[in-house]
């Protein structure tokens, strides 16, 4: 266990995430170009699902049923687990709840992308359908919890004979929409499209920029990461202790029911390690912009803080590990 | 040169209501609008660099009852919820009459 | 403070235009110009995204016979043919006396 | 729709100083500032393009004794030795009061 | 023929153009940073720039002479052509005729590098001094149907008694030079002199970015190209069904003429297709802003529709492997 | 010594930038977007920060020791040396001079990555451990010029009766946090760390990156640099002919004691040359803002031109095969 976490610490994408941490507390003036940072965003999503598809055209639809259905299923689950934490036990306004919940009900791509590296270097690949299931994530969660949060706001004001009624909402269709052709939907599926059409043949050639430079940008990708963690930073005491134990608690609740159910669905040992990892982690993508549209009352300070400084952080050193020490339990 | 006095309406804000802003300065009735990025900080917190993403400056040129009816709308839909300024002022178009 | 009332000339242009502009400014006796990259709609088309490029807004504080000057170069030569928005407004420059 | 009439101060400047302009207005009162990146000439030199980097704008709708206190210390810090252009126009904010 | 459409549709090129027109179609928010796409055709002309060097620094004179000289004729009578075509049949106005003629007098660089890429997968890659012909035909047919359109106009003006001469029209000296110190021209054309001054030796260890990324990159180039087209596909029924005939069947006569005008001058099968492909392909980088600039009254809605939107996805889709089909008849 | 200076005339590097040079005095619109310019610095800096924390995971304390001590020996002498011959010889303002020493005081890492190329081309590498003499060599230069800029400022005014007091002067430690903390130091020290800590196994996966991309990409970061250079030579006569001859004489001097110190510190061939090289260069990335922002008073068109415009393309073209023939000879 020692040994995989040193592993997992000495890596250039971990130390290149702490540089930029480090850069955001000594107070550097260091900054990617925003554009650098979309454009990096984009090939890793795109590289991701090609690769992901070429290795899908490989694959029977047996044997990814059931891996499907566990992460339907959780997509599911974790929204709701971690409203319900929030709302009960840390006694956060319903939009606040709503808000964070989304974000954990979601997915990490580079949390994922960290999982899946880590599965590789210790010798135990993840299944090559894994980007899919990743796509199946994605969306049902942020969904579910931003419905719960109009759900329960509207009677709540219904309760207190409010006039929220004037409140122009957006349509479930719009939001819908947006994510469905949002860019990393988009560059996922678009790309697990095309990887299985094209197969080995098609994939050779742009293989050295999809694959080979992967690694070295996810290191650049990281060193921004870092950055816009650490200066989130500052907002921890604002995000006060719930939410700081909220976001290493509920992240291995929802880890060791993604690795469990990953077991119960045949995936292999690293399989079960990055569907944990991806239950885990908190969407930090996709879920902010649409609860900034759609509830706008929850407080951006918490969820970007819980995902961004406290969860990200938390699974690339030690969470990845710690799943992938359980799957190897439940496995054996 | 003949000018001819319109609004100017500047409004500055996140950059998650961009779309919304520009469909609601259409339905206003105004004939178009420009839009630049920017950053910036406000009472509410900073807004640059952070994944949120930055700020807006939208500017239109309308006539008076298009400004009116913009800022009723941005003022009921965005004001209390979203970081948002907007401020008129006064100037000499050309060709203006295009843009009534 | 003591500041000069000076006009304040806005032109919102296709960016295609930008070498052009900028050559009208300094002939009409301009003794600066700022230059932003921006995108917008109007009642020709929309400039946003497209391979021809987005617009420019450049704005030149001048003195009100600059102005007259460069309005009408600007209103013969590109009005018509090209998607331009042109503004005026009055502004107080600090050490206004460089400008004129 | 109520608007209160305020203090639109806009500075364009060399790029390195933007640190400290925010921090100037920050020290000088001011509720929010909105910067975006510009380029353009003067009549010291281009700052467009090269390594020492492109011009700022900043804006600030602030009162007229901030727009004051802020002017002063632009004038003395940066004027004689800086790249800046500094000017003042009055706007129509929409809840104006938060920005007093 | 039907094997190597089939080559040609399924590549990673074709499917993430169609990714990124299908983009638009959903109204995605999907788009690559300005700066990236500059970026990215900095990249692309340059590589291909250096690549044609390396590789004219083993070709002969006598043996490019025969091909440069029809590659001229090919800039002089496309244009003429396009226009003639226009104004006759299509009934266009002068200035719209000239200007979409400018488009397809000129050379598209993509369509180009996709013409290369297909000959080499099968198996006919062309002689390596193409990139050199392509700097040839970039430019004479934009300044012959602009000189056309310009030309055309004041003798109808004149005709009408009108007082077009108050008009600021721009010097020719102004556009040549526009046109020469192109981006575009400088960096294919420096391209090809650095790469014939360092030969291989110089061009090994810069060859990792300059020839192992390229197909890569121009996969992703080829996303915000699918996009911009996309864009363009509602202005398809403005643009009219004689402006889509137009962008289908030009394209086939002039990739005819090119592929016989490049057997005659002694080309391979690899090297007529090329030809063909250039002569068939309308520009969108460089044509543009230089009809914009000396004919604004031509619409830019009809030639940036049929450049972008019906004749690049044309040649790309089904185009290339046609003037392939032409040139292994003409040269067997 | 001839074909020493062929090999470095005729490489894509010094070609590129020549290119952008040439795009410059045509009046060309060619530009790298200005992100781009900011990523390529970025990932230089960090790639060169990395390689050389890896190779300096092999080295033991012992044999840097001394040739760290002679790099700060360096950084103090050079800048004193820049402003005498300035001041006295150049008869320049107090200013001026502080803001010219100030940038041959420090060092340019892309002359400094040519010097590495050349050294392992002619096949002298330098030693590993390179990369951190430069950033030792980074920041004290600029300090002790501003300080003997602001000193004798301060003391000329004194002498004057002036009223320089009411100057409000930025703190030292304001300056030397931004300098500290400024981009190139922290990704440059930064990448030694992590390059250290990762050694070999963690560099191999994102070696395709950090090394595999290095010449092209640096390619196309000089082809900026020429642009850079070439706008700047229409002050070249506004500069006078003394700083002409200063930006060539002084690295000579600068080059040639480096070069001395670096051989009786024991360095190799290679090390002597690049250590000449980094002293004999003028800082364009971190002297220009410092300067600007503390000695206002002095003309950026002086500092820029003699380092962009002079020194950078001497150096690069006829310098580093100078100073190498210098330390065969020191080290013979
Ligand atoms: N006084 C001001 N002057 C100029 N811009 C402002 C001002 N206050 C706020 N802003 C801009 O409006 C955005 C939202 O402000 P706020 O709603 O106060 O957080 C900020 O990020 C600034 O870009
Ligand atoms: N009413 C308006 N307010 C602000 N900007 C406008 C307005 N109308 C046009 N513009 C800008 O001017 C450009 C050209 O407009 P047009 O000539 O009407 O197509 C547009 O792309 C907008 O950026
Ligand atoms: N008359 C003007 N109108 C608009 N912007 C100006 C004007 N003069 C100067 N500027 C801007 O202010 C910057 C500094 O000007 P200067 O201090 O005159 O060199 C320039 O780079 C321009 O962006
Ligand atoms: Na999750
Ligand atoms: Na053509
Ligand atoms: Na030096």
């Amino acid at each position: 266990m020692l040994d995989v976490l040193r592993i997992n610490l000495c890596s250039p994408l971990t130390l290149s995430f702490a540089l930029g941490v480090f850069a955001r507390l000594v107070r550097s003036e260091l900054a990617l170009p925003r554009d650098l940072y979309t454009g990096l965003s984009i090939y890793l999503l795109f590289a991701l699902g090609l690769k992901g598809g070429v290795e899908l055209s490989h694959s029977s639809l047996a044997s990814i049923s059931g891996p499907a259905f566990v992460t339907i299923l959780l997509g599911c689950l974790t929204p709701v687990s971690a409203y319900l934490v929030l709302r009960r036990l840390g006694k956060f306004s319903i939009a606040d709840s709503a808000g964070i919940a989304a974000h954990y009900g979601s997915v990490s791509a580079v949390t994922f992308i960290a999982a899946q590296q880590f599965t590789t270097s210790v010798g135990a690949p993840a299944e090559g359908f894994m980007p899919t299931l990743l796509t199946l994530l994605e969306i049902p969660g942020i969904q579910i919890a931003l419905a719960i949060g109009a759900f329960q706001m509207s009677a709540a004001a219904k309760a207190s004979g409010g006039d929220q009624a004037n409140q122009p909402g957006r349509s479930v269709k719009e939001i819908m929409h947006e994510l469905l052709t949002s860019r990393s939907m988009l560059l996922l599926v678009g790309g697990l499209v095309i990887g299985t059409a094209v197969g080995e043949t098609g994939w050779k050639p742009v293989q050295p920029v999809f694959e080979g430079l992967f690694k070295g940008l996810l290191t650049i990708f990281l060193l921004e990461m870092g950055l816009a963690a650490g200066s989130r930073l500052g907002d921890l005491k604002q995000a006060g202790f719930f939410l700081l134990a909220f976001g290493i608690v509920m992240p291995i609740l929802h880890g060791t029911l993604g690795a469990w159910l990953g077991s119960l669905a045949g995936l292999s040992v690293g399989g079960c390690t990055v569907l944990g990892t991806m239950a885990a982690s908190a969407s930090y993508i996709a879920a902010p912009p649409a609860v900034r549209m759609t509830l706008p009352e929850a407080n951006p300070t918490f969820y970007l803080t819980a995902a961004l400084a406290i969860t990200f952080p938390f699974n690339l050193l030690v969470g990845i590990p710690i799943y992938y020490e359980i799957s190897k339990r439940l496995c054996a | 040169m003949k000018t001819v006095p319109l609004c100017l309406l500047t409004v500055i804000a996140e950059s998650v209501l961009k779309k919304r802003l520009i469909h609601d300065v259409r339905e206003a009735g105004a004939r178009g609008y420009t839009i630049i990025d920017a950053e910036g900080e406000g009472t509410r917190q900073r807004r640059v660099g952070e994944i949120l993403g930055a700020n807006i400056r939208l500017e239109t040129i309308v006539s008076p009852e298009v400004a009116e009816r913009l800022l009723n709308v941005i003022s009921t839909e965005y004001f209390d919820r979203y970081a948002v300024i907007a401020y008129l002022s006064t100037v000499s178009v050309i060709r203006g009459e295009k843009y009534v």
